[in-house]
């Protein structure tokens, strides 16, 4: 099948993440979105941006309680994504513009995604 | 004669739901169905409502939401649960945020089936609600007199 | 007068029928900070794909939004379709063109009537979704659901519309524009509804891109983007050009929505017309292992769907990035120093579709 | 003879009010495209209030809506019954006054804002309801309703403008789009219920009922302008009511600045213009 458009997926280090992010701040890229997932024990955190259509992704690898620089002083509406991991994942992110304390996505359980929980499916009438 | 069951006004919240049951709800009141035709209005404030219409599943967040718009309704007030998420919480239920239907924080009076539920399946939850509200208002008025006649007598 | 009082905006509020909440700081009637916080609906649905295999993970996936469900469930598709190398049949990519269309419709005039209720303008509310209803009977007609269609499947599509259906669908579009023609000059040519927009919510083009606004919102702002020029499903095979404005006030993105109605129109029109023939759906074998950001345009902007899988039937992470939340920090910008009489109509104007933001 | 002309306004204007709200919701309706309510939907509406629990924020309530309606019936009996146009504004002030307590007196955020909405919309109108009244003192020489409404003169054709300005401070009053600021008959509004949004149940329902009052009156204000022959007057009556609720239906909501402004530009283009070329004319009528 064609593929729709080509993703490059570069993984760096959390050291070179503020200098990647800045590189493409200054070529005008913006940012499409950011997420973190668990990935057995560890978080992949990816960055993506796009210019013109094209499609390009960074990630880091991270331990759960390592803490993460912010990105909102080059991207100022980064902090919804950053406040998200938080919430979720509780990623520690690191000055963050507008930091909402854990109060953003307001959930029953302290970082419901760091390790997943469930209610049980109850046994279905008649079974 | 009474006049409750010709003018239900109802409030409408969204508890957990997709949308999906929110935008049936609203298509009631536009040309096609038009609820207005049995007096229904959409008041969009609980002090003023009389069914209280709730889509979607409960989450920790809007449950006290849920429980202090209830307490807002004046009596008589019916509660109508539109849609299978607000009836068992429907494909969410097994979600760690969604604790089940709307009867886990406010008694229901009126399922309404469906994912997403029609505006006809909508329409009927409602006019069934009605009888449930004459029946209230039934027994809020006999409370009343026994609690009159109770104070006659002594 | 100049004493400062919270307003809080929603969670329940008339004019919106979903919990969005803000703490709005007023000034007499002027706003000036708004902060918003969200968790009203929160579900936490994309840990299920722990609990649902990957091809029923597309009814959860349709379920995160009940406005533009069909393309939720088709991005999702899209995706796994793309870490897994499917070849969907060009018929099936055709009609998935058409659905994502007619919801798109269907989003719009939704959206429109929202927007004049928010006004205090019934009675446009009331024509525009008058007008929605015939969307929603083609909808109805051809995928059986009004609102949730569940049409969509990994590999193709569960229905196909027959050829002297579809033949029926295009002669009914031109009396439906001409409907669309008389609902859009109110919009943009009466003076009541413009002395509401013009220059309400004014976001510039820079604060646009930079803010990562979509859809509409970065449109009106005269950013081009356009995901649908990516040319996912069959795009590529159909002539469109983004519709934009560069005023960057409620009115442009008004006029952007009135504009991508036509659009819409024609392309259902174009797809309708090159429809190839063949098979509906191929079967899917095994199961996914990679991952794959799919991306569409959503009718309030670029959805994406990061998918993951690792070649077991549960996939490892599904993640919904909606429009509105991307659509959030230029709406905290647009706020700053409005009337609170405009607030509804700020947040209304970015389209917010809060079921989706916060799944 | 006047005082019977009080009570009979004091019965039936309820009837009128409600009935005229009835039409106006079907009118408005069918405008929509929609069937509509029944015609005696608002009969049914206010019956339900007082079937319904009376919830209030506090006890002060009661006083204020109950106030409002009584202050409402005292404005437009004096009307009816020929009384001093001047006495007649003021008491229909003062109600609105009560209504504007009774919102404060609640607390909520959205009454409250609606509450300085209302009394902005108090600023806007009361103007041009006074060059309305000196403009039928200057034409009938009388401040008397039983007395301008017994001139045979055509009061209508020495003050357009001073109609046309009623008009439009008319919209204020019935509640109507563009100028539905403070509190609207519509489900949705930016401050949800305004000024009603704490009252329930039967509170509510006496509102409601001072409304209908105060649309009677307000009717009855327009009879004032056509009142040298009756049939051209309730022709009047209709087609202005028609005319609002067609503009209800074409208009959007403004600002509270837009519609101090224009109420305030509508009266004095309108209103003294039209005074200052009646008091030219008449002046030099009489020397």
């Amino acid at each position: 099948m064609k593929k729709i458009e080509d993703q490059v997926t570069t993984v760096i280090s959390i050291a070179s993440l503020i200098g990647r992010v800045e590189a493409f701040r200054k070529g005008a890229y913006r940012l499409v979105q950011m997420n973190c997932s668990k990935i057995g024990e560890q978080f992949e955190i990816n960055y993506s941006f796009e210019k013109d259509y094209r499609f390009e992704n960074i990630r880091i690898i991270i331990t759960p309680d390592t803490e993460v620089p912010s990105i909102t002083g080059m991207y100022w509406g980064a902090f919804v994504y950053e406040n998200e991991m938080h919430d979720l994942y509780g990623v520690q992110v690191k000055g963050i513009n507008i930091d909402f304390q854990g109060n953003f996505i307001r959930t029953s359980i302290p970082y419901p995604f760091r390790d997943p929980s469930y209610k049980g499916e109850g046994p279905c009438q008649g079974k | 004669m009474t006049y409750l069951k010709r003018s239900p006004w109802i409030l409408h919240y969204d508890a957990s739901s997709c949308n999906g049951c929110d935008i049936e709800v609203l298509a009631c009141l536009t040309p096609l169905y038009d609820v207005e035709r049995f007096g229904i209005v959409n008041c969009g404030n609980p002090k003023h409502a009389d069914v209280f219409v709730v889509t979607g599943g409960i989450n920790e967040q809007n449950k006290a939401v849920i429980r202090n718009l209830y307490d807002q309704i004046p009596d008589p007030k019916v509660v109508v649960a539109v849609g299978i998420c607000a009836t068992s919480g429907g494909v969410f239920r097994e979600c760690y945020n969604i604790s089940g239907g709307i009867d886990t924080a406010i008694p229901v009076d009126v399922y309404v089936p469906g994912c997403a539920a029609r505006p006809e399946s909508i329409i009927d939850g409602i006019v069934q609600s009605l009888g449930i509200l004459e029946e209230k208002r039934a027994k809020m008025l006999g409370r009343k007199r026994t609690k009159t006649a109770g104070t006659e007598g002594r | 007068m100049s004493r400062k009082i919270v307003v809080p905006f929603g969670p329940q509020h008339p004019v919106l029928p979903e919990p969005i909440h803000l703490d709005l700081m007023l000034e007499d009637e002027r706003v000036v900070e708004a902060i918003p916080s969200i968790g009203y609906i929160h579900r936490g649905l994309e840990l299920l794909v722990a609990k649902r295999e990957y091809p029923e993970y597309v009814y959860i996936a349709e379920r995160t939004c009940g406005i533009c469900s069909f393309i939720h469930g088709m991005t999702y598709c899209q995706g796994i379709e793309q870490i897994m190398d499917v070849d969907v049949p060009p018929r099936a990519l055709y009609l998935r063109t058409i659905w994502s269309e007619y919801s798109r419709l269907h989003s719009h005039l939704l959206w429109l009537g929202l927007f004049a209720d928010a006004m205090g303008f019934e009675n446009l509310f009331m024509n525009a979704w008058r007008l929605r209803e015939q969307v929603l009977d083609v909808l109805e007609e051809t995928t059986g659901g009004r609102v949730i269609q569940g049409s969509c499947k990994i590999g193709g599509v569960r229905r196909d519309i027959p050829q002297e259906n579809l033949a029926g669908m295009a002669a009914d579009l031109s009396p439906f524009e001409h409907e669309l023609g008389e609902l859009g000059t109110v919009f943009l040519k009466d003076d009541s509804v413009n002395s509401r927009l013009v220059g309400v919510g004014h976001l510039s083009r820079d604060d646009a891109y930079t803010l990562g606004a979509m859809g509409p919102v970065a449109r009106g702002s005269g950013v081009a983007i356009d995901i649908r020029k990516t040319g996912y499903a069959a795009y590529r095979d159909l002539r469109f050009e983004p519709a934009t404005e560069t005023a960057g006030d409620c009115y442009a993105r008004c006029a952007v929505r009135v504009k991508e109605l036509f659009s819409s129109v024609d392309l259902i029109r174009q797809a309708i017309d090159r429809m190839p023939e063949g098979e509906i759906e191929v079967k899917v074998k095994g199961n996914p292992e990679g991952e794959y950001f799919s991306r569409a345009e959503q009718p309030r902007g670029e959805l994406v769907h990061y998918v993951k899988g690792d070649g077991s039937k549960h996939l490892v992470r599904s993640r919904i990035r909606t429009p509105t939340l991307t659509n959030i920090p230029p709406l905290v910008k647009m706020l700053q120093g409005c009337e609170l009489a405009d607030v509804p109509i700020i947040v209304l104007s970015i389209d917010p579709c809060i079921g989706c933001m916060e799944r | 003879m006047l005082v019977t002309h009080a009570l009979i306004y004091l019965l039936l204007a309820p009837f009128i009010g409600g009935l005229v709200a009835g039409i106006d919701r079907k009118v408005t309706a069918r405008m929509q495209g929609r069937a509509g309510p029944p015609l005696l939907q608002p009969f049914y509406d206010v019956g339900k209030l007082f079937e319904k629990e009376n919830l209030v924020v506090t006890a002060s309530q009661n006083v204020y809506a109950l106030s409002y309606l009584v202050f409402m019936m005292v404005s437009g009996a004096l009307f009816f019954a020929g009384g001093d146009l001047l006495l007649v504004i003021f008491a229909f002030t003062l109600s609105h006054i009560f209504l504007v307590l009774g919102a404060y007196a609640s607390c909520s955020p959205y009454s409250f804002i609606g509450a300085e909405r209302e009394l902005l919309q108090i600023i806007a109108y009361e103007p041009m309801i006074i060059i309305s009244a000196v403009g039928m003192y200057m034409v009938t020489r009388s401040f008397f309703v039983a007395e301008i409404a017994a001139s045979s003169v055509p009061i209508i054709l020495y003050l357009p403008g001073v109609f046309l300005g009623f008009l439009t401070v008319l919209t204020i009053k019935l509640r109507k789009s563009p100028f539905d600021l403070s509190t609207s008959h519509h489900a949705h509004q930016e401050i949800v219920k305004g000024v009603t949004t704490e009252f329930t149940g039967s509170n509510l329902g006496k509102i409601e009922i001072a409304h209908w009052y105060e649309n009677v009156f307000l009717l009855g204000f327009i009879f004032l302008f056509f009142s040298f022959s009756i049939p051209v007057a309730v022709a009047a009556i209709i087609i202005v009511y028609l005319l609002e609720i067609l503009v209800d239906n074409t208009f959007s909501r403004v600002t509270w600045q837009f519609t101090l402004r224009s109420a305030w530009i509508v009266a004095g283009m309108l209103g003294l213009v039209n005074l200052a070329v009646l008091y030219y004319l008449s002046g030099g009528f009489l020397v």
